[in-house]
């Protein structure tokens, strides 16, 4: 069963078609990988589907229902989160602030509520402390709480940016170069640790990755985009032999030879 | 003094006996003395030792309620000057909720804000017009205008709405921009303000224009008048315990990590689900009902509102008083708006006619009227040494063994139901 | 209608006087605008200090018996933008240079606190000096040519006149701007500066001394500004240490409506501005019947500068940019 | 970093406590202090300079008096910067000196009509040199008292004289949106209104502003033959300067706010044929004037120009004194009680100032409060050209 689809999508900035007529569809609970060299639309292609742009044509569905254009705090309320590829986390923030961030669009504490601190509204931020909790010492940074997020070392900045997506309870999650910049060691936790969250919770992953050797080991389904285009998908071992793939990223001699 | 200083933060001892000491002191020397700015001085500096104290938060505030409410008015009552200290902290206690206000918009939500003193005026002329003889002019066969004194308690609510309304208005089209183009455009908004409240004496006089609007009346509350600074004293202490209780309120809440997320990073936190616009404009309501509602007291304290209270100037000094005391620091800002308005006040004229009468130094040289070189210099200062402000905002800390060991306990008994976080 | 008419040489010859006062300023605030990102509020300060300074060269030209003709303005004009372009400099090294990898807000609240600084200086040693911090100096061009009354298809036009003064004005403003546009798009430089704008890293990286260029850009930027300020001077003889304040806002409405960042849209913005204000001060009362009058004429310029940012924010001229996510 | 922080907060906190605590001096007690309140800094200052030093020369000229008498005199200038907040803030610790026995201020009715309040709550008197807003005196306050005319007295004579001696017939009216310069214009007006002349428009500028060619230029349209300002002499200097440039060799009229030497410095030679009214005679030539320029000058320096404001502040001192010295011996040469000076000052009724006489009615106007008309010529001040007595 389809989770999210996108359907012939497009984006032109300026004279440039930053990504041209792509239609993907990504299957509840896989794990997809999109590829392509620098330049190719990628960060476009998840632009467009957490909203940050509307796309110039074509449309997007999750679960069938159409999200296509909507704002990026709605998409995020119908379930799709992400992390982003220069990382951004509330840098002033707590490690477990910017988790509970995360969980606001379940969070129901009105103004007034808020205002005479209701006990309603009291046990609710008890809860998501809880939660926000429970989400740290999942991703393996429980002992970072009361830090400010910008003095994490750099691969658990990018724990936290996956935390931070799950708490809100996403259907879809997507991961923008999640490995970039990470030590081997490093890399293989976040393996381990985006295998888990797909089999623990049955949540879609969709990621954007240089590292081949993750992208490999862990991904259902590979797409490749070039240009703005996709020149070609399938299965891991597919995408390996493909010559169209490899001409993209390493020119056409790579193939003559 | 360092041995002082680390005797101060280990014994609470040490720091019950200084505190009640120099209470004791000032209070009594201010009490029976004809005029000391000195003893009122250091007895508000008390609030910022126990700030600094370890006690539990139950008994600052209760201290601090306590001297606040009981040993500052009956220990200004001896003397002559009364009136005088009573009148600084009441301007200290209307500048401390606007900047708190400010706050909200500029600290938490890091919205620069440079028109804040608009929703001040909005609130002043609002009961300014409605409670005085204004009203009559205004509507000419109307018999239930003017509303009088009794209706000042009904305005604190109404200034505080028609503020709050305002600022969503005003906010609507103003946070299609950012950054520093806010900070003009806000600019703009505020001159805006005051300039349509200068010439609303034509074509149908609704605030008298720059001769401003007097005789407004003093709060009443059964039969009694609220005439002098004293007395209002009282109202203004207890707005300002609200206002502080709803910022602290807001401050950990669901919307108070919105603000704080969107001045982060606009885009992730419109990833994670938060109402750029929507947060925004809780921001901007908030912070001008707290000033709304001080331009209300203000009106009523004064008997006269004109629009010379209200320049870019006055915006500018709840700027600096916020940047003072720290961005999104809640104690801080109270620090720096209580310096800013004594300063402002109490001890730069003090100081100016010290110099003039008793040094016979000439009157170009006198401090007050360096008000605006002074803000320069503790604007650039503080940008250029410590941008965080005296009391730098600190985010809340939990113990970690707490939430362990809660979070085992909630794990243990619902273990079957938990399927997701 | 005839009433409006009548005047409209005059307000038209009024308007381009004062637009061309807030384009040159304009300029001072579009090219540290474009380079550093940061509204340089001390700008109109800077203004400000060129007026006082030209006067002040005046007066002292007066006293050791120099005579005033177009030889010792020149001079003055000269001294006064080398001061102020010092000036502008010294304040970058102070304000602005320690704090150029803070948060956005830190820089801005900086140039507030120097623009505050430097009223009350000048304002002090004005007061000082005279007594008074209001200053009334000595005027070079006294003389006024007279543009006689004519009618065009059925309607009078007043006789108007203009101030040699301003024609002076309006001269080296024109001048000015045409050097600086030919000196940023023509010399090495100028080059160095946009790509500096551009990208400072990689500006840096192809070897331009960043530094050296932002330091350039603010002596330029406020020799400018205080070359104006003695022009202001000299149109209205009569300065405040607050003069730059108001006006340095006007200006930069004129950047923003411009495009901030580019050159000939600040002259554009600025002329634009000076019109439509003068003319909103000769008209609007006539326009509504006496319900609205000249004293909303502030009101006018910040409601363009407020429209123009909510719905034009790249300016007439400039062109959008979008963050990079 | 916390801790240091704390110890120099202290530090810091201390010293300036007991530098501002040294001020605080009781005086003794057969001190009495006069106050006075006006704008020393900001842009009227040289006129609130000017009251200062007048009442500053009134009170020292009596010191003697005084001391014979058994008490010592003492001036309080206080800066109210224009700005109400400031001035009610004054004026709450000028009450809080007992000592204190009255007040001369202040320059602007908007600061004026919010202090008066504090003022009578304290039974303080004031006496005002400059305030001409109808309503300061109309609450019926005891303690408030001013030597000059209302504005609904100035309007009137200014009209008297633009009609009949300028004949003027179409009036543009400008005036510069401040409580003083709104309150004179409106009452202009009122009378123009009433004896039918005809308003070609009413406009305002901004204060601060230097360009006034926009709304000039509507002068130019409308043809009028009188341009009457309500405003202070910065803007109106540069006004008139500008209309003169535009060709406009029209009548412009002022009030009590044209009365300064920077009128003349800023609008320069085009200052001719510029009218203003006034409460003070010319005493230029006068002996008694002449005197009182020399001994202005001796004491506060050649740099210090006299203005009307300096006779006005030096006049309404003197009124205070002689109230002071009535209540002391009515008192049997003890000190007086606020309220027995505060009566003391209402009751005076012909106290021969150096430009005025003064004695107060019963809402603490002046009885005998003339306009004056002026015209400059080229120089400070203007010549004198008509007088207009109550009716």
């Amino acid at each position: 069963m389809s989770m999210l689809t996108a359907t012939s999508i497009t984006k032109h900035f300026g004279g440039l078609t930053a990504v041209k007529d792509v239609s993907i569809n990504f299957e509840k609970g896989s794990i997809t990988a999109v590829i392509g060299p620098n330049g190719a639309g990628k960060t476009t292609f998840f632009n467009m589907i957490t909203g940050i742009y509307s796309p110039d044509g074509g449309e997007i569905h999750l679960d069938q229902k159409p999200i296509t254009g909507l704002k990026p705090n709605f998409i995020a309320e119908k379930g799709i989160a992400r992390t982003f590829q220069n990382i951004r986390l509330f840098k002033e923030m707590s490690v477990l602030e910017n988790v509970m961030v995360g969980m606001h669009t379940h969070l129901k504490a009105g103004f007034l509520g808020t205002l005479f601190s209701t006990p309603k509204v009291r046990s609710e931020e008890e809860q998501a402390r809880y939660d926000a909790y429970s989400l740290l010492e999942y991703v393996g940074l429980a002992d970072w709480v009361n830090h400010q997020a910008k003095n994490l070392p750099y691969g658990a900045q990018r724990k936290l940016e996956i935390a931070r997506a799950l708490a809100t309870h996403p259907k879809v999650l997507l991961l923008d170069e999640p490995a970039a910049g990470m030590n081997p060691k490093e890399t293989t936790e976040l393996t381990d640790l985006i295998l888990q969250i797909r089999d623990d919770k049955q949540i879609t992953v969709i990621l954007i990755e240089h590292d081949m050797k993750l992208v490999m080991r862990i991904s259902e389904q590979i797409y490749v985009l070039d240009h703005g285009q996709l020149i070609a998908q399938g299965l891991p071992e597919e995408i390996r032999n493909n010559p169209n793939v490899i001409e993209a990223y390493l020119g056409k001699s790579a193939i003559s030879v | 003094m360092k041995k002082l200083a680390s005797l101060f933060s280990s014994s609470r001892t040490f720091q019950s006996v200084l505190i009640l000491l120099i209470v004791l002191c000032t209070s009594t020397s201010l009490y029976l003395m004809d005029k000391s700015v000195t003893s009122f001085l250091l007895l508000l500096f008390s609030f910022l030792l126990l700030y600094y104290t370890t006690f539990s938060n139950w008994i600052k505030w209760g201290a601090g309620a306590l001297i606040a409410f009981a040993v500052i008015p009956v220990a200004a009552s001896g003397g002559p000057s009364q009136q005088v200290y009573m009148e600084v902290a009441v301007m200290a206690g209307i500048y401390i909720a606007m900047a708190l206000g400010l706050n909200i918009v500029v600290g938490f939500a890091g919205l620069l804000d440079l028109g804040f003193v608009a929703f001040f005026a909005l609130g002043a002329y609002v009961y300014g017009i409605f409670a005085s003889p204004q009203a009559q002019a205004l509507f000419h066969n109307s018999s239930i205008f003017p509303l009088g004194g009794e209706s000042f308690w009904l305005f604190i609510i109404v200034g505080a709405l028609v503020a709050a309304l305002f600022g969503i208005i005003l906010g609507v089209p103003v946070l299609r921009v950012k950054g520093d183009y806010l900070a003009i455009v806000t600019l703009g908004f505020g001159e805006i303000i005051r300039i349509v409240f200068n010439n609303l004496d034509k074509p149908i006089n609704i605030t008298n224009g720059a001769l401003g609007i007097s005789g407004i009346p003093q709060p009443k509350l059964f039969g009694f008048t609220f005439t002098q600074a004293s007395h209002i004293y009282f109202l203004v202490l207890i707005v300002l315990g609200f206002v502080i209780y709803a910022v602290r309120r807001f401050e950990d809440s669901k919307l108070g990590r919105s603000w704080k997320a969107i001045r982060e990073d606009e885009i992730a936190s419109q990833a994670m689900g938060i109402p750029l616009v929507k947060t925004k404009l809780w921001a901007f309501a908030l912070g001008a009902s707290f000033s709304g509602m001080m331009g209300v007291l203000f009106a009523a304290k004064n008997q006269f509102v004109d629009p010379t209270s209200f320049t870019l100037l006055e915006s500018i000094t709840i700027l600096v008083m916020v940047i003072l005391g720290g961005m999104g620091s809640v104690p801080g800002v109270i620090l720096g708006a209580a310096i800013i308005s004594i300063l402002n006040l109490q001890i730069l004229t003090e100081i100016t006619l010290f110099l003039t009468q008793n040094l016979h130094v000439p009157e170009v040289f006198s401090p007050a009227k360096m008000q605006r070189l002074l803000f320069g210099l503790v604007l650039v200062g503080i940008a250029i040494f410590r941008p965080q402000g005296l009391i730098p905002a600190k985010n809340k800390t939990y113990k970690i063994a707490d939430l362990k060991a809660k979070l085992s306990k909630k794990n243990t008994k619902t273990k079957e139901t938990t399927t997701s976080i | 209608m005839q009433e409006i008419l009548s005047t409209l040489p005059q307000v038209l010859l009024d308007g381009l006087t004062l637009g061309a006062i807030y384009a040159v300023v304009a300029l001072g605030y579009t090219m540290v605008y474009g380079i550093l990102e940061l509204i340089n509020f001390a700008h109109g300060e800077i203004f400000m200090a060129g007026a006082f300074i030209g006067t002040a060269l005046l007066f002292t030209f007066v006293d050791i018996g120099l005579a005033l003709n177009w030889l010792t303005l020149i001079l003055v004009l000269l001294l006064a933008s080398l001061l102020t372009g010092v000036l502008g400099v010294g304040i970058e090294r102070i304000a602005y240079r320690p704090l150029r990898k803070a948060p956005k807000l830190i820089p801005l609240i900086s140039a507030v606190g120097i623009s505050f600084i430097l009223q009350d200086l000048v304002r002090f040693i004005a007061e000082y000096k005279t007594g008074n911090y209001i200053v009334t100096g000595q005027t070079v061009f006294e003389n006024k040519i007279a543009i006689p009354a004519f009618s065009i298809g059925g309607y009078d036009v007043h006789a108007s006149a203009i101030k040699s003064n301003t024609l002076v004005v309006i001269g080296i403003a024109v001048l000015i701007m045409i050097v600086l546009d030919i000196f940023v798009n023509r010399t090495k430089w100028g080059i160095a500066m946009r790509a500096v704008a551009q990208d400072r890293d990689t500006a840096a990286l192809m070897g331009i001394n960043v530094n050296k260029v932002i330091a350039l850009t603010f002596f330029i930027g406020s020799a400018i500004g205080g070359a104006t300020g003695v022009l202001y001077a000299q149109q209205y003889a009569t300065i405040n240490p607050f003069i730059g304040f108001i006006l340095g806002l006007k200006a930069f409405t004129a950047a923003v409506l411009g495009g901030i960042g580019n050159i000939r849209g600040a002259m554009f913005g600025g002329l634009l501005i000076g019109l439509l204000e003068v003319f909103a001060a000769a008209n609007l009362g006539i326009l509504t019947g006496g319900a609205l009058g000249a004293e909303y004429k502030d009101v006018f310029a910040f409601i363009i500068l407020i429209l123009v940012l909510i719905f034009k924010p790249a300016g007439l001229f400039g062109q959008a940019v979008k963050e990079k996510v | 970093m916390k801790r240091n922080f704390l110890t120099i907060l202290t530090v810091f906190g201390l010293v300036t406590a007991t530098a501002v605590g040294c001020s605080t001096d009781a005086g003794g007690n057969n001190a009495i202090k006069i106050a006075t309140q006006s704008p020393l800094s900001g842009s009227s200052s040289t006129l609130g300079e000017a009251i200062k030093l007048g009442a500053q020369l009134a009170l020292e000229e009596n010191q003697e008096k005084f001391k014979k008498l058994g008490f010592t005199l003492e001036l309080v200038p206080f800066d109210d910067q224009g700005d109400p907040k400031v001035g009610v803030s004054n004026a709450q610790k000028l009450a809080a000196d007992q000592s204190i026995l009255g007040v001369v201020g202040h320059l602007n009715s908007g600061v004026a009509i919010p202090a008066s309040s504090t003022y009578e709550n304290n039974s303080i008197a004031m006496v005002s040199p400059a305030n001409t807003a109808v309503e300061l005196t109309e609450q019926g306050k005891k303690s408030v008292n001013r030597i000059v005319a209302r504005d609904d007295f100035q309007g009137p004579a200014a009209f008297g004289f633009a009609t009949d001696n300028l004949k003027a017939k179409n009036i543009f009216i400008i005036q510069d949106k401040s409580a003083y310069g709104q309150g004179l214009a409106e009452n202009f007006k009122k009378v123009a209104e009433q004896k039918q002349a005809k308003i070609l428009a009413y406009e305002g500028i901004t204060v601060g502003e230097q360009d006034f060619n926009g709304v000039l230029n509507q002068v130019v349209a409308k043809k009028p033959d009188l341009i009457y300002f309500g405003g202070l002499y910065g803007e109106g200097g540069l006004l008139v300067k500008q209309a003169r440039e535009k060709g406009l060799n029209i009548p412009v009229m002022g009030g009590d706010g044209f009365d300064s030497s920077d009128m003349v410095k800023i609008a320069g030679k085009g200052v001719k044929n510029t009218f203003y009214t006034s409460v003070a005679a010319d005493i230029s030539n006068t002996s008694e004037g002449q005197n009182f320029v020399k001994k202005y000058q001796a004491k506060f320096g050649d740099k210090k120009s006299v203005q009307s404001f300096s006779y006005y502040g030096y006049d309404s001192m003197g009124v205070i004194l002689k109230g002071l010295e009535d209540s002391i011996t009515k008192n049997g040469n003890k000190k007086p009680t606020r309220e027995q000076v505060r009566d003391a000052i209402r009751a005076v009724q012909d106290y021969q100032g150096i430009a005025t006489k003064v004695g107060f009615d019963a809402k603490g106007d002046n009885k005998y409060a003339k306009v004056f008309v002026f015209q400059f010529e080229d120089k400070y001040p203007g010549k004198q050209v008509g007088v207009i007595e109550k009716q």
